[in-house]
């Protein structure tokens, strides 16, 4: 078990593959190429698309947004170890577990700019929209994760949460009640140092997220976040003892971002050049390359750039082609039935 | 079988887990204990632990956990134990329950029940009094229901269980063990969203619910003049075309609540009384409620909550005007 | 000194840490950033991070330690960074910062603002956009401050830091940089409580506070008939007599206001009007408000939010009646 | 620093008499023979006081109200180790502590009657009235202690509450802000195993609640709660860590609530007979007066009972006597000022 050899209060972390792309094959879980490869190409596909959501910002073309430079393998790491059946919990930002669990890119832009059908997923893919309230969506996956217990499921609720997070009553109380049932759930502390200006040593006196597992009787482990290897295997395990009833487990991904907060921030104001900068050596993407470099299993990126490229141009037009939500798409799901009063606004002043 | 409104509810309760296997509870002490009230006694015995849910003290991890439940695939019915802690869930219900259907264009509902006591006039502990449907009447994509009888409680109850839509249901406690009435033992569905005539009446029409209703039934006893006594029963949606063609014909209305008056649901009922009736009104709305005070702790309760007299006095203003 | 509505709110601050030792700030991101909208910016600068206080990202948390600071002599002035997060401060701000003079019959008090970016208008992400200010407003003990242009929001500020008891202070979002005007350095008070007329007039009263004031002004700018215009300033306590008079002698009333209709301040409003002056009233009170829906992500804002066109046809619906 | 011997994590409690009154008189803080009677008299006060408390309430004078039996020490040990100039606050079961504290026993009748004066307490007593709403006081703390700091007192703010309250997101956000600004606060968790009808074990999986004090970076330690002893030493030690700015401690008392929750409680529904006789047997009182008589402090407890037994009455008397609340209370203090549409409501109508 992971969690019994790495001790978040001894300030033990979890790495498989370090800054250079040297990899402890004591440690490595086992994944196929064809596997390795896709993780890699989701998240450069993540760094493509999140690059060019910032400029649509800035070209007035989508709204205000939340980047994920710097977190992609702390996001897609997590999510590979999910089945179809299982579910995924995000909060927003997280572009690349969700495109590794089935929501479109075109999907994800739609919401961006501000448009509810970007909050609706292709059937069957069982991820929650949004949740921008921080927090809230904690208790929401233990609520999902006793449903499926309830309903004989097999399924595990993964949910993505930030540093910042933590510090909301919502974050104790889902992961208080997940103790207490038992829940099949995985809570993925996304800790990239940052909750807007506020410094990860300013949210909580504890010494790792990882050990808060520590107050609900379950197992907690920190893990190098942007480290696709070692997010993956932690998760991995932790699923598994979710689907054999054991429980749930925290795991904390110690990762950086390395963008603003979201495109209304500014991280000048709160960090200097060199500690991003330091963490720019850090990046996930190529100590992933790296390493798939090292093994001879990545040889062209340039041409999978342009491929991803072409994607992400195609999803930012047909996204940007979907006509804003009419007049009766505002009203109308409000309730599953329309009250009299609500009908006549709709169809008086409101036109 | 005659029943009194703790006993009607419970018997929603177990005949919906009885037909309905995703219904659930949750909430404080509703397992083992039955609930502070004794709303969900025995119901553990017989739906079991999984189904009947003793949760943590966490009323925002109690809400938010039922919107997952309803995510997939459950009717959950979650407990408050008194209204005055709700607060803490209005987050959850407010931010997420309430807009789920909306934000995602129907893809994804929160078919939940958040029961919780409410209301005073019973003499209780501090914060145990509150009646702040307002709170969430006001928030479009909830609906905000209220018995007033131990027929009305079941047959609502069933409707806000199977409802498409997050209710918050909210029992008048001082109703609780007032009065006993045959309660069929099989199904019984009272609809959302219409209110009903509990009296008619040509004079005035006096709008209540829950333990209002009673109290404006004595205090029209011997009045000189026939009441309408209108029972909203849903605050949210609220039928406000009943009232409306009801003040149309007397010409008088009387808005009755026990929660302070500012800003209170009759501010709301009066202003569409007013649009939807202005050129039959012959008098101004009145409002019966409360004082804009905290609810005093019980000895000075008697100088908050509404009364026969008040009520009285207030449909003799609306008579006399 | 030509500021706008940040800038003002900034001076308001800084003056009254300056005056009073036991004024602080405290809040998600309002030291080193200044605030997400920039209103605190270079406060941590000039008072210590001591007193300009960067809290963990727990919005009761928030509310919960303001109270303890004020119950211990300090006048806490606490941030939440959106009205959309704020009914998780609901439990703190209800069941005790709004009693606390009540229950402990004046020994204790909590002297604490409550600030938060409110309103929508300016196409911003989910939950960015809300005015419940109802909410607030409905608890006996809180009050509700909304100011509508730089230098009313410099004097209710300070006002509202210096008041007694607990207040929940609104800033318009859309409001911050729309418009510079004279605000004096010094020290300047706009009394809470009292409203004011933005502009005289004779044929209807048009009630508003807020981002609204400047839309209700350009949308009778061409009207046919002179319009009242009154700044509510306070939604609670609520200076209805200011509304009733004017009401009184116009004999026409819209209130305008970008919360949903329903249970919205506008139905306290008109049934004070109402109650006040209806002998008075030649046409129903009209509410220009939005729909009773959530707020819809920024490309369908535009048909939720209150414009000039909607405000004119309100006026016309009342003067033509 | 016991903080240090007793690890709540290996399950070690902090017990200095132990349940034959028998002492570890290594551990056993500088306690003058006046403090112990005192301290007996007051935990001996309050056992009658409560008793009287629930015969009023079965005779229809006095509202629901909650027992305090078999709490006497956990209310009482950390209250002794406050200063006039500390800060008491309590949740609603803590009658012993504001006793200790100065909070007049009619004050607290007077409350329970359900009159508002009975929250008025004597000029400069530094505690704070009853926190019904479960564990919103504990933010409050924080914010006092954190004023006091500001303000450049030495003093200490202590925050009692209950094993259930542990569960509310309160508790987290207002440890966590404890743990950020090294505030002085000792929380006292009175863990009397029940919250209401629920269990300890299902209120959180946490195997003690004294570690939940790991996650918020502070040191957590686990009391014997039925010693008051023990509740004394380790609230002294977190008092003067506190003082000296060392910042925040949890304490665990470990205890039982021998009674029902309330008056409107019946605990024959939830837990058996033997298990309430079996820490009948505990009784701090019977420990603590177990102790004093092996030492030769304690004489004639019987003339002490019926000293006291006469104190009660009185209160109980004088509690009655006071009349209750006239119209302008209850609308006077609303607001520091009368708004004219309150005035008009309290003149018209509410008479
Ligand atoms: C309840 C709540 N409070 C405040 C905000 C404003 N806000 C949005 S993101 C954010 C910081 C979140 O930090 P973290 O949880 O670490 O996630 P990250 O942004 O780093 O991914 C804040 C304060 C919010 N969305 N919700
Ligand atoms: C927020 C809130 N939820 C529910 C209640 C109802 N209630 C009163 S006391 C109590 C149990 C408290 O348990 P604990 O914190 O262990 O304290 P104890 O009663 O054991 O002293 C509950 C659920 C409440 N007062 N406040
Ligand atoms: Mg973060
Ligand atoms: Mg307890």
């Amino acid at each position: 078990m992971l969690t019994d050899e790495f001790d978040p209060q001894k300030g033990e972390m979890l790495r498989i593959v370090d800054e250079e792309g040297e990899a402890d094959m004591g440690l490595m879980p086992r994944m196929s190429k064809d596997l390795l490869l896709k993780a890699y190409r989701t998240m450069l596909l993540t760094r493509l698309a999140d690059d060019k959501a910032v400029k649509l910002q800035r070209q007035g073309r989508l709204g205000a947004y939340p980047p994920s430079k710097g977190q992609e393998a702390s996001q897609v790491g997590p999510a590979m170890a999910l089945k179809e059946e299982d579910w995924l919990v995000w909060a927003f930002r997280e572009m690349g577990a969700l495109l590794w669990k089935g929501v479109p890119l075109e999907t994800q832009y739609l919401y961006w700019m501000g448009n509810e059908l970007g909050n609706v997923y292709p059937e069957g893919t069982r991820v929650t929209p949004s949740v921008v309230p921080v927090g809230s969506q904690v208790p929401q996956a233990v609520g999902i994760a006793y449903a499926g217990l309830i309903r004989k499921e097999k399924s595990v609720v993964l949910a993505y949460f930030g540093d910042g997070a933590t510090s909301e009553g919502d974050f104790h109380e889902g992961l208080n009640f997940a103790g207490v049932f038992r829940t099949p759930n995985v809570f993925v502390c996304q800790n990239n140092q940052f909750a807007i200006s506020t410094r990860r040593s300013r949210q909580t006196a504890s010494a790792t997220i990882a050990q808060k597992a520590i107050a609900y009787g379950f197992p907690g482990i920190l893990v190098d976040g942007n480290d696709i290897m070692a997010m993956y295997a932690a998760t991995k395990e932790a699923a598994e003892r979710a689907r054999k009833g054991k429980g749930p487990t925290l795991i904390e991904s110690f990762t950086y971002r390395m963008s603003d907060h979201t495109t209304s921030d500014d991280w000048r104001k709160y960090r200097s050049k060199e500690e991003v900068a330091e963490w720019e050596r850090k990046d996930p993407l190529k100590r992933f390359s790296a390493y798939l470099v090292s093994k001879g299993f990545l040889k062209d990126e340039a041409s999978l750039i342009e491929e991803l490229g072409e994607l992400v141009e195609k999803a930012a037009v047909q996204a940007e082609a979907t006509p804003a939500p009419g007049l009766a798409d505002v009203f109308e799901h409000t309730y599953a039935e329309m009250p009299p009063y609500l009908r006549e606004q709709m169809g008086g002043g409101w036109k | 079988m005659m029943m009194n409104m703790v006993q009607a509810i419970n018997a929603a309760l177990s005949g919906e887990m009885e037909r309905d296997p995703s219904v659930v509870l949750l909430g404080e002490d509703v397992g083992v204990d039955g609930g502070v009230f004794r709303v969900t006694d025995g119901l553990i015995d017989r739906f079991g632990e999984d189904r009947v849910i003793d949760t943590p003290l966490a009323e925002a991890g109690i809400a938010g956990v039922a919107i997952g439940m309803a995510l997939n695939g459950l009717r959950p019915v979650a407990e408050i134990q008194f209204m005055g802690f709700s607060y803490l869930v209005l987050n959850q219900m407010i931010n997420h329950a309430a807009r789920m259907r909306n934000r995602t264009r129907g893809k994804l509902t929160v078919p939940m029940v958040l029961r919780m006591p409410y209301g005073a006039g019973i003499k209780a502990l501090e914060h145990h009094s509150e009646s702040t449907e307002a709170l969430y009447a006001q928030i479009p994509g909830l609906k905000v229901v209220v018995p007033s009888t131990p027929l009305e409680a079941k047959g609502l109850l069933i409707s806000s269980i199977r409802d498409p839509d997050p209710v918050v249901f909210l029992e008048p406690t001082r109703s609780y063990r007032m009065l006993k009435e045959e309660v069929p033992e099989g199904e019984h569905l009272v609809p959302l969203g219409k209110a009903r005539t509990v009296q008619e009446g040509d004079d005035v029409t006096i709008v209540g619910w829950g333990a209002m209703i009673p109290l404006i039934q004595r205090a029209v006893a011997d009045l000189k003049g026939s009441a309408e006594i209108i029972d909203l029963r849903t605050i949210s949606p609220m039928d406000s075309h009943a009232v409306v063609e009801s003040v149309k014909r007397t010409g008088r209305a009387v808005v009755v609540h026990e929660a302070p008056r500012s800003f209170g649901p009759g501010a709301e009922i009066a202003a569409r009384i007013y649009e939807g009736a202005i050129l039959k009104l012959e008098a101004p709305v009145e409002r019966v409620t409360a004082p804009d005070i905290t609810v005093p702790l019980p000895k000075g309760e008697d100088r908050y909550y509404v009364n026969e007299k008040k009520i009285k006095e207030g449909v003799e203003r609306a008579l006399r005007f």
